[in-house]
């Protein structure tokens, strides 16, 4: 009871902005007058929402399918690279610059090549969403593991611990802040990346519904889906709060005294 | 990919790529399919829009059909992508330039100045510059900016003058919201540029292998455009079922405004001729934008349209 | 030079040691020949000013230094900077920040491929002799200063292995401590036939445990003094107003002093 | 000199890996006679690059200009938004929601709003690399600062020291691994950032370049422009971990001791 | 309760101080009850078993922890549970890893205002009393345990502050250092007038430094013996073989062990 009156507590002032810019918007959408096409104001962005409720959810089962899998092929790809990669340097020398190549690509560019390897089911889609989840993990997890003080996997080595002990009890406890804030964002970006997936090609999808409004110049629908992919969004976000939480337990009870 | 005609068969399962959202160019289509056309055929079809991928994934194998452009057409078969058009959507190429009526763009001439938003291709230019030339004006006056994906009529609006569209579905939609804008229609202009837009495409090794497989969609489809001419709503209707997103009132506006203009004035629907196929490629050739002619003997073909 | 015999009796050899720090911009040489024999069962004390190398040479015995110059034999075999299974207890306490005292004391019996249970529970019945029962979940940063050292001490000597290693174990603990914890673990000891290499700041303590105390020089660290500790085991604690005591106690002040 | 020997020592591998890709590739190309146009080989690109060279140039002239000021744009506002989030909780609770919205909304979705808040301009762009870049830094820069040992501010706090120093010794130098891991990430994204920027709303810029080939089907340009995005990049990622380097001299003499 | 006059003499009060920790999981009594006043100049030490809560109370003393109950009076001004502006030494040296020696000791002086030239030349003046000359630009990881330890001491010295509260300062120092480092901070308290607040284990320590000596209970922890050290000063080291230091020291041993 009480948890979830702290929850609701720490969660207002995020509530609170949000619904400020809500207002705000709405009532620069009035008072300026501006065209629903370019800006439709929230009243009708949620009018949509309503009306298009079980498009929506039609819509965004399959983009959250992609999410779901392309998020978890990330945390693995991310994990495994990291770890290889900290533990040969030639690895990570060899692999951080091919790393960082597949994101400098706009993978815009690259759809039709995509589509032809990925075929243009699920699976492009999870590619897609895997490809901009990983990185933010993978460089936090290594640059995290670059961060582990030496003692103590020395100390783990006298004690004839091996490499799977080592990251179990001394890597991973250490760089999970830095995975964790890696997996913040990728969170973020994930369902995003889900939609991009969609617009490269798909029958179905928030991306599907977004693109469809677009050209049918409907922007109120499209600010609808956007606000799906928000709240989706922030839903997963708060849910990596969570796992947080519950993997570094030895982080709650530290506080700064206050001020002065 | 089966002999096909006996109905009691599994049906042939095919894809249609589409280049853009759904809209009323693909209308004859969805009729087709809802009418139960493509079931005739023994033909289970699948829409998937794929905007900027169709040719690639056509002439890879991995869709059999895709709606495409004949400019897309001409550059992908230059740089080695084996796709044929099939047929033309439309007999005649319905875009052009628009603008604000109090822009005052009435003509080529009055792009000088201003400033143009489009979609990135260098067709653009290429058009923009030979509209001008024709009527004796400055191209260099001429400021050409990537507004890519923005709706176009918000791009008249702000930061750009004018803009390409297909009056069909941006013009329709102007019309419904009220705004009023000067249209300087391509091949009112330039015969040249009456080009086909959209067409049909499908690949060379398909043809080859199973043309029989495109004879039966084709034989759907044009079906289907018919019925679509015949009974705009109805089609309009079909299109709203597979893509209930879009904007009711702008797809019926923009269906009574295409209903005659799939067929238009040739003797069947999809037909295309070889020569306006020469004449542009001509054109592009001229300009520069193609290295070398292509051969449009293969580039189309009317063989499916029966 | 020795013959084959006395050397497998030998636990821990260090022959000509000399070591160097390269600080990154200036190099600071630290231990200069030091030779060291520590006889199975035998407990030998490290004494000497702050900044002498103790803990470098501590390093050295455990292989997480190679030494510039000389050798470094554990039961006969040479080990010159390799990490050896030995009971190492750094200076800094070296605590996991991310496990409890329960889970960090049960380290080395994990590495060792004890069951968590089991490690669990041959814990808990020890921390009643370390003064640490009902803290077993506490995390580091929720215990004393001498309660982390003695956790620390928990975990090494659960390291299974002949020879441990202490760098000054006591340093934080009350006189009262402090003695059990020394009584504790020369029963230990007697029991088990472990040997000890100990660093500690005291005499009184060096003489009341060590059979043989080792005396090192300011920086660049040499051995000044072995001295042997001939009184009889098991010692008693009255044992530090005998004469004997006393006048080890004087050699050792005399020997320290005169190295200022 | 030496350093320079090391450095490119240290580049070996992941030059070469790239090479071996290239190579696979060129191979692939020929070997399955891949049409140019599908996936031009490296050869056809370096060729595309040469003749292209001066136009490329240009264009690149304009991205980087975005990339420069969007970068620095996005530094200065993570830093700011991690600083005033962590000093007042409710700040960050009311901030963290609209931050992670601004990355969940697919920026082509807004992309007439860009066009008519910030133009054709210059000003577009460096928005987008803005939006684009300053999420990873703030996320990063945020969690590590709830990492911060407690300690060492309440220390300072009782030095007196102010806000602002306590920021400068204690705060920045313990999240400055979270900071620049957070401007790897941001400087990978950036120039891809960039050209996404100019797909939206440009005259100039390796995006416009890039967008034209794709239209025209010169697949081999599309990818000498996007080799030009990558070796940019990695530029950037380079000069970034330079200035980690540079900014965290402590971290430089440590290491773990070689393995076994 | 008392004269305006002798609380205006008086540096710290201490008040009826009662302190428990919330473990997350249950409630740990520490300080119970304790009273205490330390005047201007005077030294006072703190001796009791490890976990008393010794440093807690320092804690409490430097305004870094609010006691359950009771209040502490700093040069006669309330501060409990506020931060004050003393010379705290905390048992940990918590010297920030980022940072040299040097820039370590020069914290105090930088926040309180001093040029960054000026500070570190006074820092630079009193290395060689600590030992640590040549070693300024050391960071903390290449430094013995002995030389961190008298960096913190130095460190909080220069802490401008007429209350030090030392916690186990001399712990890690072989005897001869530490008697160098005790008799230097005995001249400068008399130079400078500051009084002084320590914790230590070591009962000759306390009896030859102090005025006072304050008896600790096991946890939770109670004053149980406050006793005056009427030894003339300036104290010579030949004073710990004297009847009436030895009297105290059985005395406090006695009372110590009293306590088991
Ligand atoms: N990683 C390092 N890099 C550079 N110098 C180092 C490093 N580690 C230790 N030193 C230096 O080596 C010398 C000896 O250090 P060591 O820790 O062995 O001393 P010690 O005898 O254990 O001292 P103490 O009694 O204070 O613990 C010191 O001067 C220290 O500054
Ligand atoms: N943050 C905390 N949370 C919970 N318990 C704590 C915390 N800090 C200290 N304690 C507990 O309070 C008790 C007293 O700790 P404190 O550090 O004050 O002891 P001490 O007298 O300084 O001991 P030592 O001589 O070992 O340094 C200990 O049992 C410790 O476990
Ligand atoms: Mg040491
Ligand atoms: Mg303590």
């Amino acid at each position: 009871m009480k948890k979830w009156a702290n929850t609701a507590k720490r969660s207002l002032p995020g509530a609170l902005a949000v619904l400020a810019v809500l207002l705000l918007w709405e009532a620069l959408c009035r008072v300026a007058d501006v065209a629903v096409s370019k800006l439709p104001p929230p009243s009708a962005v949620i009018l949509s929402l309503y009306h298009n409720a079980s498009l929506l959810a039609e819509h965004s089962r399959a983009t959250l399918a992609a999410v779901a899998a392309g998020l978890s092929l990330s945390v693995l790809v991310a994990l495994a690279l990291a770890v290889f990669m900290d533990r040969h340097s030639w690895l990570k020398q060899a692999l951080y610059p091919l790393l960082i190549i597949s994101q400098t690509i706009p993978i815009i560019a690259l759809a039709p090549l995509f589509l032809i390897w990925f075929g243009l089911g699920l699976t492009s889609k999870i590619v897609v969403v895997a490809l901009v989840c990983f990185f933010p993990m993978a460089i936090n997890l290594v640059e995290g593991l670059e961060q582990v003080d030496p003692e103590t996997i020395n100390l783990l080595k006298v004690m004839q611990a091996g490499p799977a002990m080592i990251f179990r009890s001394a890597q991973l406890p250490a760089v999970l802040p830095y995975f964790f804030s890696g997996l913040k964002i990728a969170a973020t970006y994930s369902v995003m990346g889900a939609v991009i997936g969609e617009w490269l090609a798909a029958r179905w999808g928030l991306g599907v519904f977004m693109l469809r409004s677009m050209r049918s110049y409907q922007t109120a629908n499209t600010f609808a889906a956007i606000l799906v992919v928000v709240v989706l969004s922030l839903l997963l976000f708060k849910l990596t709060e969570l796992a947080a939480w519950l993997a570094m337990p030895w982080h709650r009870h530290k506080s700064v005294y206050p001020e002065e | 990919a089966g002999d096909g005609s006996s109905s009691d068969a599994e049906p042939d399962k095919i894809t249609v790529l589409l280049d853009w959202t759904p809209n009323t160019n693909y209308s004859g289509m969805y009729a087709a399919l809802e009418q139960g056309f493509y079931t005739e055929e023994n033909l289970a079809v699948e829409f998937i829009q794929a905007p900027g991928s169709v040719i690639q994934i056509v002439s890879g194998g991995k869709a059999e059909f895709g709606v495409s452009y004949q400019e897309e057409v001409t550059f992908a078969r230059l740089a080695g992508y084996p796709v044929v058009s099939i047929a033309a959507v439309l007999q005649h190429n319905t875009s052009g330039f628009a603008s604000l009526k109090d822009k005052n763009i009435t003509t080529p001439a009055d792009f000088s100045g201003k400033t143009y938003g489009g979609w990135g291709s260098p067709v653009e230019e290429a058009t923009i510059k030979a509209l001008m030339e024709k009527d004796g004006a400055d191209y260099s006056t001429v400021t050409i900016a990537t507004t890519g994906e923005v709706d176009s009529l918000i791009v008249i609006e702000q930061e750009a003058d004018f803009a390409w569209i297909y009056y069909g579905w941006t013009g329709v939609e102007a019309e419904l919201k009220g705004m009023e804008l000067n249209f300087i229609q391509l091949r009112d202009i330039d015969p040249a540029l009456d080009y086909y837009t959209p067409v049909l495409v499908a690949g060379e090794a398909l043809i080859e292998e199973n043309p029989e497989l495109i004879q039966r969609f084709m034989r759907a489809t044009a079906r289907g455009y018919r019925f679509a001419a015949e009974n705009p709503a109805a089609a309009a209707e079909a299109l709203l079922a597979n893509a209930p997103e879009l904007d009711r009132e702008l797809v019926m506006a923009s269906q009574e405004w295409l209903k005659d203009k799939y067929q238009d004035d040739a003797p069947r629907w999809g037909l295309q001729e070889r020569e306006r196929w020469e004449s542009y490629t001509q054109w592009l050739f001229e300009r520069g934008l193609i290295e070398e002619m292509i051969d449009v003997d293969k580039a189309f073909t009317n063989r499916f349209l029966e | 030079m020795e013959e084959k015999m006395e050397r497998n009796n030998e636990v821990l050899i260090l022959e000509n040691i000399s070591a160097t720090y390269d600080s990154g911009e200036a190099r600071l040489p630290v231990l200069k020949d030091i030779s060291l024999r520590l006889k199975k069962g035998e407990f030998a004390a490290l004494l000497g000013p702050s900044g002498s190398g103790k803990s470098t040479l501590l390093k050295i015995a455990a292989g997480l230094i190679r030494p510039d110059r000389g050798r470094v034999l554990l039961n006969g075999q040479e080990s010159t900077g390799r990490v050896q299974k030995v009971g190492y207890m750094p200076q800094q306490d070296l605590l996991f920040p991310w496990k409890t005292l329960l889970e960090n004391a049960a380290l080395p019996l994990l590495a060792a491929g004890m069951a968590k249970k089991e490690a669990s529970s041959r814990v808990r019945e020890l921390l009643p002799i370390f003064g640490l029962e009902g803290f077993a979940r506490y995390y580091p940063h929720q215990l004393s200063g001498g309660m982390r050292q003695r956790a620390a001490l928990l975990r090494t000597v659960l390291i299974e292995s002949s020879l441990l290693l202490l760098d000054e174990p006591f340093a934080a603990l009350d006189a009262i401590t402090r003695e059990n914890l020394q009584e504790w673990l020369l029963s230990v000891l007697e029991r088990f036939h472990r040997s000890v290499l100990f660093v500690t700041h005291s005499i009184d303590e060096a003489i009341y445990l060590a059979d043989r105390v080792y005396l090192i020089s300011e920086r660049p660290g040499r051995i000044v003094l072995e001295q042997p500790i001939e009184l009889p085991r098991p010692r008693s604690r009255g044992i530090i107003t005998t004469a004997p005591f006393l006048s080890y106690k004087a050699l050792l002040m005399k020997s320290l002093q005169s190295k200022d």
